[in-house]
């Protein structure tokens, strides 16, 4: 029996024991995820229990360090890992932006002190992070923001406006692009992390067009924040932000894995598919479709052997979300007067109409379709100009 | 005749506009009544105000009180209703309604054309039985039961169901679901035991009701024409709702499309207005291309159907998917290149798309028209 | 009896008189077109006759004043005729550059003496015309052309280089845009006139991805040019071929009438349509093609009264050859392994292929689709910027 | 398994992408040999090199003398080929013919194998019968005569068939056109008499013959596999030639590309390169997009095909209809990006657009594999 076969053995026997029967099912929406934190309210105890036991193992975050909380797995070990919950079903112990973004920014940016500190909180899912990127000036430009911190010595005073903010009414802290030099526009941004009840912050859910409000606009009046809260150098933000960007684009095009672009044709014609023309829409998408989980794999692969291109990532953003909103497009189509629903116990909620209206913000999210399509011209294909 | 308005239809069109800019804008009534969770999902003050321009009664003959006018006519009143998202029952009850009731007795037009024309009543249009439209299949049945009609059964996506005073119920009273013969129309009135609402928002505000009817007893004078010969006249009443829609959805399209060239030439990124960027300058101007194509398709059908050409009937799928297709379009490409802020509730062009959406499926989406087109083309 | 209902019995009997019967039969390809000239081999007599009879009424030009070789008619009457041309299949008796290109401008730009010279040349069909417009640095930007005109007091030296000149090896004379002043980029440009005979030129034909070889690189070496050849000002010969550029576009386009854009879904399904998919991208198709034939329409509708945007031309272009472009897709999809045959009977020389390849041409000649995009997108949307 | 290729394929790669190049260039063969209008459409003398290289027989068993290498090898060779346009009769030969023949007799292979893998033989695969992909429907029939059969009908769109010393037909020997069952497929050599070529240069310079057989004498030699249950031999043909025409396709689209973008860093036009414009940057980059993404699904479908994976037909389909459709969007960007100089024979991007149709078409075009996508998920 290799090392492997064995770590899956011990793997498999503690999941067998510890994981809820509860959390072998499948999640079924928004309320069945864990994001920890502060003030949040776990469904059941099975999801608390099922966070904690796994945080305790370092499982919450299995290929981090142990010092950081994590159970320090090698790739092929963490693959197990993530075989084996799928095996049984298993639910994510534990979603976080502070898994996710924060956590690889600071491995790579962070002090000793700050990952010892912050890495740990978020591994045992005691403090839930918002991201502070975009403002109302600064969408696609990111670079241009104008949130300013004025130095003060041993702190930064931090006054402007930030805005896209997710989740930022239930996040405990932030991790913020902040500029601290008005001179310098790329050199001139620093990433700082503060808590969200500084004084001075306040945030202000949006409502979008699908009826929900899962971003904010989050204000900064006179916020003071201390200089051991800065990752990596002062005026060096950009070079977290953008490592970062990189992380938030794999997430969001689906390539870290999801079935959300799995072909539809088959499963729209359980409920009876009358129209020609409309199944040869559906036909050509999974077309599409198909071929595209085969590049998510491929990217995986080649990524993990560090065969990728660096800028790939803004290749499967924008394939990805095009054709997820192309899919529910055609989902609604598929629907027909059905799907128009807004609030219907039939529709569970007018799921079909707010899912759909929710994909739009795919290719806007993260980076545009179009700044996606900037970088692939640019830096993949080497296009001249700007 | 050519392909664009009459002096007399550019008059009307000017007056239409800027009427429906003033009383039947976003904020004013589509908002308006949104917000306040309205059951009818669009307001009875504007819609008086509809029968004091003339516009509620615009279809009916001149015998009949009405203005006698057609379906140019009532595009240019749905494409400024489409373009300011106005909610009313303009479609279904001047358009779809009154159609319906001129194939009827004189009796059955003086019951309920009066109340259409002084803007106190609704009218709705029951055909469809399932989420898709499909009106090939008429399954509900009326069965002759002394001197009237028991009516048995059930349809969709009836919109404006409930606040109706009188549904158009195509029904079945003779031969099998699928048989173009043995259909029969008829007005139910509001009140009629037996018949009852689901009633449902839709993604774009307005209300649609699934309707049941349980031994609904329907008096002879219910009949709208023919008995068992109804679908001539079925046929007349959805052509007037799809082109009536096709019209709405150009515009829709256009509306978002001026929203978002607007926004092109205001919003700055990375140092310069987003509309000097060539990519958004060339999608932008595909998109006005093909605008301009639906809205050329829609006259033309219009126009045909107005002359009784025989190939008005092709026309109008044509008009309707191709509406639907360059409206889905504009849209789409609106809230893109509103970016961020197209994405909230707070701007207009999320409204457009949500229209867009409910527009497009009502009587018959792209994929049917398109199936048509095919079909009466011989293929 | 109106005057109009008149006009069609004379035109009427004046049809049935004098158009012979080979000429009531549908063009069936290139050799059926008359074009005139000084070298031009009629295919027959018939054909000979038609165009002579029709000149000499002024009906190869119906709608061009008396004195210039036309029959001066109204734009009613130009109607009447079109239709009964029509009614009996009537074949164009002449076709060419002169008649839709240069008679425009001329008509428009030309001093009296040069209307009625080259007017009447045109219409009798006496000399056929090439267009020397692009360079081969200057293709979708045209104002950038370098072929130069030398002052010579009375007359100028060309030299320089043409390409793109369709049917160059076949025509007689040549109008040219020519710069006259290398200081002014718009109005340092001439619109010269001149013979292909004259010594200095030559021509050189290019052979297409079709197969066929419909147009020239040009070649001037000090072509004498005398200073009567100037259509327009010195240095204005911009705003005549911008004027030209109108026509063109309009002719391309399909604008005019032609019904290559027909629907193709009935013609492709009488040799039977098994695929699905097919069937269903054949119906998309023919929702546009129906949907564009009205814009046709509209668009001449529109134009006759002076209600067409003056830019709309360019929409049309770009819509209508997009559309052909697509059309030909489809048809070689539907013709299957039968229409990638090259050259056989079966096909008629290869017809569906080299047609198929003809129609790529079509959103590249006469201003790109890109340009067109860019007229629109700056003339009509009024959008910032270049 | 990783979606990438493996150190040794890495090494094929390496190695058939430079003799590709140097050998199989455009002006070299393709070029070449319609400029001199051969009538095999391909040159004999580089089939030989192909031979050398060991390509000729990379997919045949290690007893027969071949390589055994799989589809994702033979898919590294296309690529090349579909780059550089090299006219070739390796898909059909040592592809199509090689997986044909695997399923045959010791004498069988024996008869025509060694011919192949010296680069002396040439096979072709006699399937349709009409202008469009349909192998569901086989009439070309072979009835049993003596010791053998006796072959009658015709094919049509047979790449190579002339030049062919063989063709692998499949013909029907028992049951109606349609059946499932009752098809055998036999090697008919070129010299057999009864058969006759109607040799026809395609688009891409190619040759492909409409061949008839009338009263064609076979001996029972001919037979390859079973008589009568041929068509799973028949399928896995078809399968291997619908995913090397995929990879041939998706090495055309980036042959196309390539000199594309290249024209894109050069040209200049209203004084800056073209690649400078916005509107080129985003269609070239959602092209790339499309190009990799079309990479991925014919490397997988290679991999599930080599590892016999049930999944492996579907994802054929996909990776089939996903490359054509990818290739095509190459060529037509690739034309209309070089402008007026893409129309021309002078420069090589027509030669792609012309390769591209031929290829698209060959084993089923995007229709007839979209199609199939749905049926095989069961709707």
């Amino acid at each position: 029996m290799s090392d492997l076969d064995a770590f899956r053995a011990e793997i498999r026997a503690w999941l067998e024991e510890n994981c809820p029967a509860e959390m072998r099912e499948p999640v079924r929406d928004e309320g069945d995820v864990c994001w920890g934190g502060r003030n949040f309210k776990f469904k059941n105890e099975a999801q608390k229990t099922w966070m904690e036991r796994c945080a305790a193992k370092g499982y919450t975050v299995p290929d981090w360090p142990k010092p950081y909380g994590g159970a320090g797995m090698s790739p092929a070990e963490a693959k197990i890992w993530r075989e084996e919950c799928a095996r049984i079903g298993a639910r994510p112990p534990l979603s976080s932006f502070g898994i996710w973004m924060l956590g690889p920014a600071l491995l790579k940016f962070g002090t000793e002190e700050q990952k010892v500190h912050y890495l740990n909180q978020i591994a045992r899912g005691e403090i839930r992070w918002c991201q502070g990127y975009s403002e109302p000036g600064s969408g696609s430009d990111l670079v241009s923001l104008q949130t300013f911190g004025e130095d003060k010595g041993d702190h930064w005073v931090v006054n402007g406006q930030k805005i896209w903010t997710s989740y930022a009414d239930k996040a405990d802290w932030i991790f913020c692009l902040v500029r601290t030099d008005k001179a310098n526009k790329y050199q001139g941004i620093s990433f700082l992390l503060f808590d969200m009840t500084t004084p001075g912050v306040t945030t202000k859910p949006i409502k979008l067009i699908s009826g929900n409000s899962p971003f904010c606009e989050t204000f900064f009046d006179n916020v003071v924040v201390p200089k051991n809260q800065i990752v990596g150098e002062l005026n060096r933000g950009w070079d977290v932000a953008k490592y970062l960007l990189g992380h938030e684009r794999e997430m969001i095009s689906g390539a870290g894995g999801g079935d959300r672009l799995n072909a539809i044709g088959a499963i729209v014609a359980r409920n009876g598919l009358e129209d020609p023309i409309l199944r040869a829409d559906l036909a050509m998408f999974d077309v599409d479709a198909l071929a595209y989980a085969c590049m998510g794999e491929k990217f995986l692969d080649e990524a993990k052997v560090g065969r990728a291109h660096p800028a790939q990532p803004n290749m499967m953003k924008y394939a990805g979300t095009e054709l997820n909103k192309r899919r529910h497009e055609l989902l609604m189509s598929a629907g027909g007067a059905t799907a128009l629903e807004w609030e219907s116990e039939r529709t569970n909620g007018g799921s079909p109409s707010r899912s759909w209206l929710r994909t739009k913000a795919n290719s806007i999210e993260g980076g545009t379709s179009e700044v996606m399509l900037n970088v692939v011209a640019k830096r993949i294909l080497e296009l001249p100009g700007a | 005749m050519p392909l664009f308005h009459t002096e007399d239809q550019a008059m009307l069109a000017e007056s239409v506009t800027g009427f429906m800019a003033d009383e039947g804008g976003i904020k004013k009534q589509l908002r308006h009544y949104r917000d306040m969770n309205c059951q009818d999902g669009f307001g009875h003050a504007l819609w008086k105000q509809f029968a004091e321009m003339g516009l509620t009664g615009m279809l009916a003959a001149e015998a009949d009180g009405g203005l006698a006018m057609g379906h140019v006519e009532a595009g240019i009143v749905l494409r400024e209703i489409g373009r300011n998202l106005t909610p009313s029952p303009f479609l279904t009850t001047s358009v779809m309604g009154v159609t319906a009731l001129a194939g009827g007795s004189d009796e059955l037009r003086g019951r309920w054309l009066p109340g259409v024309m002084a803007g106190d009543s609704v009218l709705a249009v029951a055909v469809d039985e399932g989420p898709k439209h499909r009106p090939e299949r008429i399954a509900c049945k009326a069965e002759k039961a002394g001197n009237g009609f028991r009516l048995q059964g059930s349809k969709a996506f009836v919109v404006h169901g409930a606040s109706a005073d009188a549904i158009i119920v195509a029904a079945r009273t003779s031969g099998s679901d699928t048989d173009n013969d043995g259909i029969t129309l008829f007005a139910v009135p509001k009140d009629a035991s037996g018949v009852s609402h689901e009633n449902l928002r839709l993604v774009d505000s307005a209300m649609a009701s699934n309707v049941t009817f349980d031994s609904v007893e329907l008096d002879g004078d219910c009949v709208i024409g023919e008995v068992d010969g109804g679908r001539e006249l079925l046929n007349k009443v959805l052509r007037a709702g799809r082109i009536g829609a096709a019209a709405e959805l150009t515009g829709v399209g256009q509306g978002a499309f001026d929203i978002t060239t607007t926004y092109l030439k205001t919003r700055k990124q990375f140092g310069q207005l987003i509309g000097e960027f060539q990519a958004l300058q060339h999608r932008a101007a595909h998109l006005y291309s093909e605008l301009e194509i639906a809205e050329a398709a829609v006259i033309k059908a219009q126009q045909l159907l107005d002359g009784n050409s025989e190939k008005a009937d092709l026309m109008v799928s044509v008009a309707k998917a191709k509406a639907a297709k360059a409206c889905n379009l504009s849209v789409r490409e609106g809230v893109q290149m509103h970016g961020g802020v197209g994405m909230t509730d707070e701007y207009d062009i999320g409204l457009y798309m949500k229209r867009d959406r409910s527009l497009a499926e009502f009587m018959g989406d792209q994929y049917y028209h398109a199936e048509r087109v095919a079909q009466l083309s011989g293929y």
